[in-house]
């Protein structure tokens, strides 16, 4: 069931540039099972910016009933967003869409798990349920330089952790494709999340591996009334076939839909 | 009687209150939050005689106040609408209004005959006036005569009232209505989105793929209500209004400016019980007001209806 | 030359910012804030032969990310204008467009004839658009072919290049620029405001005195952008944009759109520096993209200029 | 000169129904002189709601570089500045206008402060001002009801006060004028604030009493650029004379304006 909660501020704070994390309290956040979900926020109550804004669940506390999410302020919404200070309250509604399957995988295999930018924080709810599976993963995290690193420790925690940035001043220089390709790593199954380029050059790179997508799309309602966010099915010549990355998605199979 | 519930051509409404065409899809969606019933209707997306894939994406865009949509008229087409849709939705108690699109007067006239003939589609919602379609669509909704001829042609087909959506991106709103009226229209429904476009600040190219889009939300609520009270004056037709509205207040601006009912678009994004949380606040304010019913207020903006209402509040 | 100075004709401006009409009255009020010489040119309040009080109070109402007024035109009248506002602002290293407005043709043609030789008067912008007044105004902005002839007789009594100020409650924007070209204007400003009304929630009557106003601010810019949009592609007239303008980005978006200069209205009334600092924070911008100069960009929404500064940046 | 600061926030609480005291500290105190002027504050960098809020300056203290306003929360504006807590900043234009005249008055001689609703903020400051220059002074304050009363005791602490309410809940029942009646209270010059039935009414019951009256009016600049708060002058059968609230007034002198 979809709800809508005003969620208190538990912390926020900034954790590279422009990146803020911000933890949530309410009971909400029992709805919230599957990693790659995503939460729908109202950032003010007057009508600008009017929109709610997308942002995935990071991490889920059930035992303090909190959630974290991690955001890049780029527009007025997330500018107006991370003015707001602990105690204040965010309108939530969610849990929304299809997370990544962590039952497709079972202990002892091997997963891939592929972050760009700010498609890396859906990432880590699911490495902590992979990996409380006994599954083995590996992480590639691909920013833009240094500064906008984040969440690399835990990662590390949990698993082996590459980074790579373009201009080279953390990690590796290049894409993740490039240090996947590098290092050769071999996994049952990959799990990505970020801008649709790296997307595209992930799901070409490894054709032969299973794969689950999580896609992006500008958004209307959110909860599949609106046809804001729909992207074509593969092979469907019609183009009548389609699906909403807010209901259908946000992770499809690879394969499942273009990217 | 209740102090919400009203009557219009071909429709008893619990209350004036329903979601405007395109912005609740068919329903399904906004089941999952509450029981469809308590609506006065649901005014459904825009059906087409054919499936409709819509345009690229991205679809919308966020602007002060507002929001543009080019949807395009995505829709699986009249004979899924009715086998499926309307089927489903009968396990509502609940009026539905059909919005019908097309591309020429025919495709509007075979949508409107089969359609209206769906037992819980008790209206007609000709949209004359998206300005999302490259044929069709707006055309129909800036020439006073086409518009005429086309709610003339569909009249005669329609085994329910046949309600015309107006564009407001004309001159003279009032001559559209008028020769709405002349067609036989059994009311209006007003008004549909403005024309308008986003930019991308870096590349300077559109950011919705149709390149431009109609503009919804609170920042046309002003236009909207200008039209709503200059139509109200000039024609006897009802109206059932639409264009920003969030919350009571905005319903009781647009009764006061003399619509008979309200539509909730875009809102329902912002919030996705907004629906029923007018209703259940529209009631309270009445009752605080001490206003016997909310046709008290209809059209006070330019007459005197609700003047005693008001005083004796 | 700088990156910011523009050629239009009449007007050497330094940089392509300037108030709107309207809304920095004759200057002298904002004098106060800032050298006025710092601005690209000055848009007067429109004047009219006879001066006028204008409406009743209140003019104004605020609306989501906009507002709206209804000033009617007050105005000391032409005699006055001339000898006293022109005169107190030749001080200033700025050239001034005279909104010239008026009820009849020839109204518009006595306050053009004159105001024109003023020598600080570079231009003039015709209002045919002010949605505020009984007589005149919009009605000269919905019709083409009578916006075409207003347009040919201010240019044989014309001192100085003529700009036509376009309406945007229009069906066809298009078909009015094209008019006005064809009767030989040297540009076109856009746009005046939309027609709009609020009502106070109580009482449901208007909040404005004359009932409707003319919305401006933020909440109107998708709906100019796209007009300056399809009007750009279709005359070679140079457009001096605005609606809704409040920082630089906003500039950068009607210059992509295929404007060649902007002007800003209500933001002045938001924040009385707003002129300077877009001017300062839309070089810095040009530079830090390495766009040489401004009209690099000119259109490129809908061309490909600017793609290889873009690129390049 | 006017300028425009983005003034700290050094107390912020309601003191009766609906009813907040705003304290600011900036170097823009330093130009506020005159009770009676206002000051125009932009709640919200972002675009809704859009225009400034004309407010009135109810007290300056210029060792600590501070000034106090007291409004009403009545639409979306106020709603928006009154969640703003002590340490943000709110963005002042001003200081606006013309006051009322403090040496109209010398020393010894009377003055009667007329103030209904929201009208009372500025006579604090001006009665302040008058007693300091020895002149007496007496207050008659109305109020909707007795908990939308507010700083009834520090108007006594600078003179004679009564409190009328519309209700009878507080002070007299009745309004303003029905106090200065029945006390018939004598003044060689009044000063009055208030919503416009109160200011009209008090003008017609003292015509042989020199007074000051400040108006309200919607605004859009509060510069005197926009035309938008003209008010008609007195006996200016033209109609073209006329003057600006925000730039002429707020305050004229009784017979001056069309109230
Ligand atoms: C399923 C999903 C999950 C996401 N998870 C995260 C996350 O965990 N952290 C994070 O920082 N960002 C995430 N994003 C992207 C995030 O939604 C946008 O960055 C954000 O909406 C931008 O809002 P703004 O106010 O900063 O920008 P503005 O430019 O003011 O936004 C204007 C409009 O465009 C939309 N928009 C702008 N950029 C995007 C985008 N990239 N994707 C979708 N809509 C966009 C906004 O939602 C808004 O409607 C996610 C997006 C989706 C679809
Ligand atoms: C010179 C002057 C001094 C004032 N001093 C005070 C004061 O000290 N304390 C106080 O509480 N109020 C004062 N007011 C009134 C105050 O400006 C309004 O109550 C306030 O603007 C309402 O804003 P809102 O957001 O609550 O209402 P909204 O209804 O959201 O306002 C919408 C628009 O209407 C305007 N508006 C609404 N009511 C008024 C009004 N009564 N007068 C002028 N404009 C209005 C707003 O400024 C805004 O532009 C003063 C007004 C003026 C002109
Ligand atoms: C995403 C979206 C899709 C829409 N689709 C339709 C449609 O299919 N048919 C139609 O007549 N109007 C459509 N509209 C217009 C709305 O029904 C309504 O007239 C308009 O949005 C103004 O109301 P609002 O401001 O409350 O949104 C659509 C609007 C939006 C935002
Ligand atoms: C208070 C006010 C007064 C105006 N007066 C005039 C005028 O006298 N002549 C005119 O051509 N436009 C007038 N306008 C319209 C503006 O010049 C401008 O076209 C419009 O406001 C859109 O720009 P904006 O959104 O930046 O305000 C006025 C606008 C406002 C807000
Ligand atoms: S965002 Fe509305 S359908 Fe997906
Ligand atoms: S508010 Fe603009 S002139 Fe007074």
């Amino acid at each position: 069931m979809i709800q809508q909660e005003n969620m208190t501020i538990i912390s926020h704070r900034s954790i590279a540039k422009d990146i803020y994390e911000l933890i949530l309290q309410g009971s909400l956040t029992k709805q919230m099972t599957s990693p790659g979900q995503f939460v729908h926020i109202r950032v003010t109550s007057g009508s600008d910016p009017l929109l709610r804004r997308p942002i995935s669940i990071c991490s889920i506390d059930q035992e303090n009933g909190q959630f974290t999410m991690l955001y890049r302020v780029s527009g007025s919404g997330t500018r107006v967003l991370s003015e707001q200070a602990a105690g204040a309250t965010v309108n939530v509604l969610g849990p929304l869409g299809n997370g990544f399957p962590v039952e497709y995988l079972t202990s002892g295999q091997k997963a891939l798990l592929i972050g760009g930018g700010i498609g890396v924080p859906p990432l880590y709810e699911l490495s902590k349920r992979l990996t409380e599976r006994g599954i083995e993963v590996t992480h590639v995290l691909g920013f833009q330089q240094k500064d906008a690193v984040f969440y690399q420790d835990r990662f590390e925690e949990l698993g082996k952790t590459h980074i790579a940035t373009a201009d080279g001043s953390h990690g590796t220089k290049g894409f993740v494709t490039d240090v996947i390709e590098k290092l050769s790593i071999e996994a049952d199954a990959y799990f990505t999340c970020g801008p649709s380029p790296m997307l595209k050059a992930v799901e070409q790179s490894m054709p032969e591996v299973d794969g689950f997508i999580s896609m992006e799309q500008r958004m209307g309602c959110g909860v599949g009334a609106c046809l804001a966010c729909v992207c074509q099915v593969q092979g469907d010549e019609t183009g009548l076939a389609y699906k909403k990355v807010c209901t259908d998605g946000p992770v499809f199979q690879s394969g499942e839909v273009v990217v | 009687m209740s102090r919400l519930s009203v009557e219009l051509p071909g429709l008893t409404l619990k209350n004036p209150i329903m979601p405007a065409s395109g912005c609740f899809g068919f329903g399904k969606e906004y089941s999952r939050f509450y029981d469809l019933s308590e609506l006065g209707a649901i005014m459904i997306k825009a059906t087409t005689k054919e499936p409709r894939f819509g345009n690229a994406t991205p679809r919308v865009a966020e602007t002060a106040s507002g929001m543009l949509n080019a949807i395009g008229l995505q829709n699986p087409g009249l004979a899924h609408v009715m086998e499926n849709e309307l089927k489903w939705l009968e396990q509502f108690d609940v009026p539905l209004i059909a919005n019908v699109a097309g591309s020429t007067v025919e495709d509007y006239i075979e949508v409107s005959e089969v359609i209206s003939t769906a037992p819980n589609v008790k209206a007609l919602e000709l949209n004359i006036s998206c300005p999302n379609v490259k044929h069709g669509g707006i055309a129909f909704g800036t020439d006073p005569a086409v518009a005429r001829e086309l709610t003339k042609r569909v009249k005669q087909v329609s085994s329910v009232p046949v309600y015309v959506k107006l564009s407001p991106n004309v001159s003279s709103i009032v001559e559209m209505a008028k020769a709405c009226e002349e067609g036989g229209a059994d009311g209006l429904t007003m008004i549909n989105t403005l024309v308008g476009m986003r930019l991308d600040h870096k590349t300077g190219k559109p950011v919705i793929a149709n390149r431009t889009g109609g503009l919804s939300g609170p920042a046309i609520k002003p236009v909207a209500l200008r039209m709503v009270y200059e139509v109200s004056q000039v024609t006897s037709l009802p109206i059932i209004a639409m264009g920003g509205i969030q919350d009571e207040y905005d319903v009781i601006d647009f009764i006061s400016a003399g619509a008979s009912a309200a539509a909730v678009g875009t809102a329902n994004f912002v919030d996705p019980l907004v629906c029923p949380s007018i209703i259940e606040k529209l009631d309270q304010l009445l009752q605080s007001w001490g206003i016997d019913h909310i046709h008290d207020l209809k059209g006070r903006s330019w007459n005197n209806a609700g003047e005693a209402a008001y005083h004796r509040a």
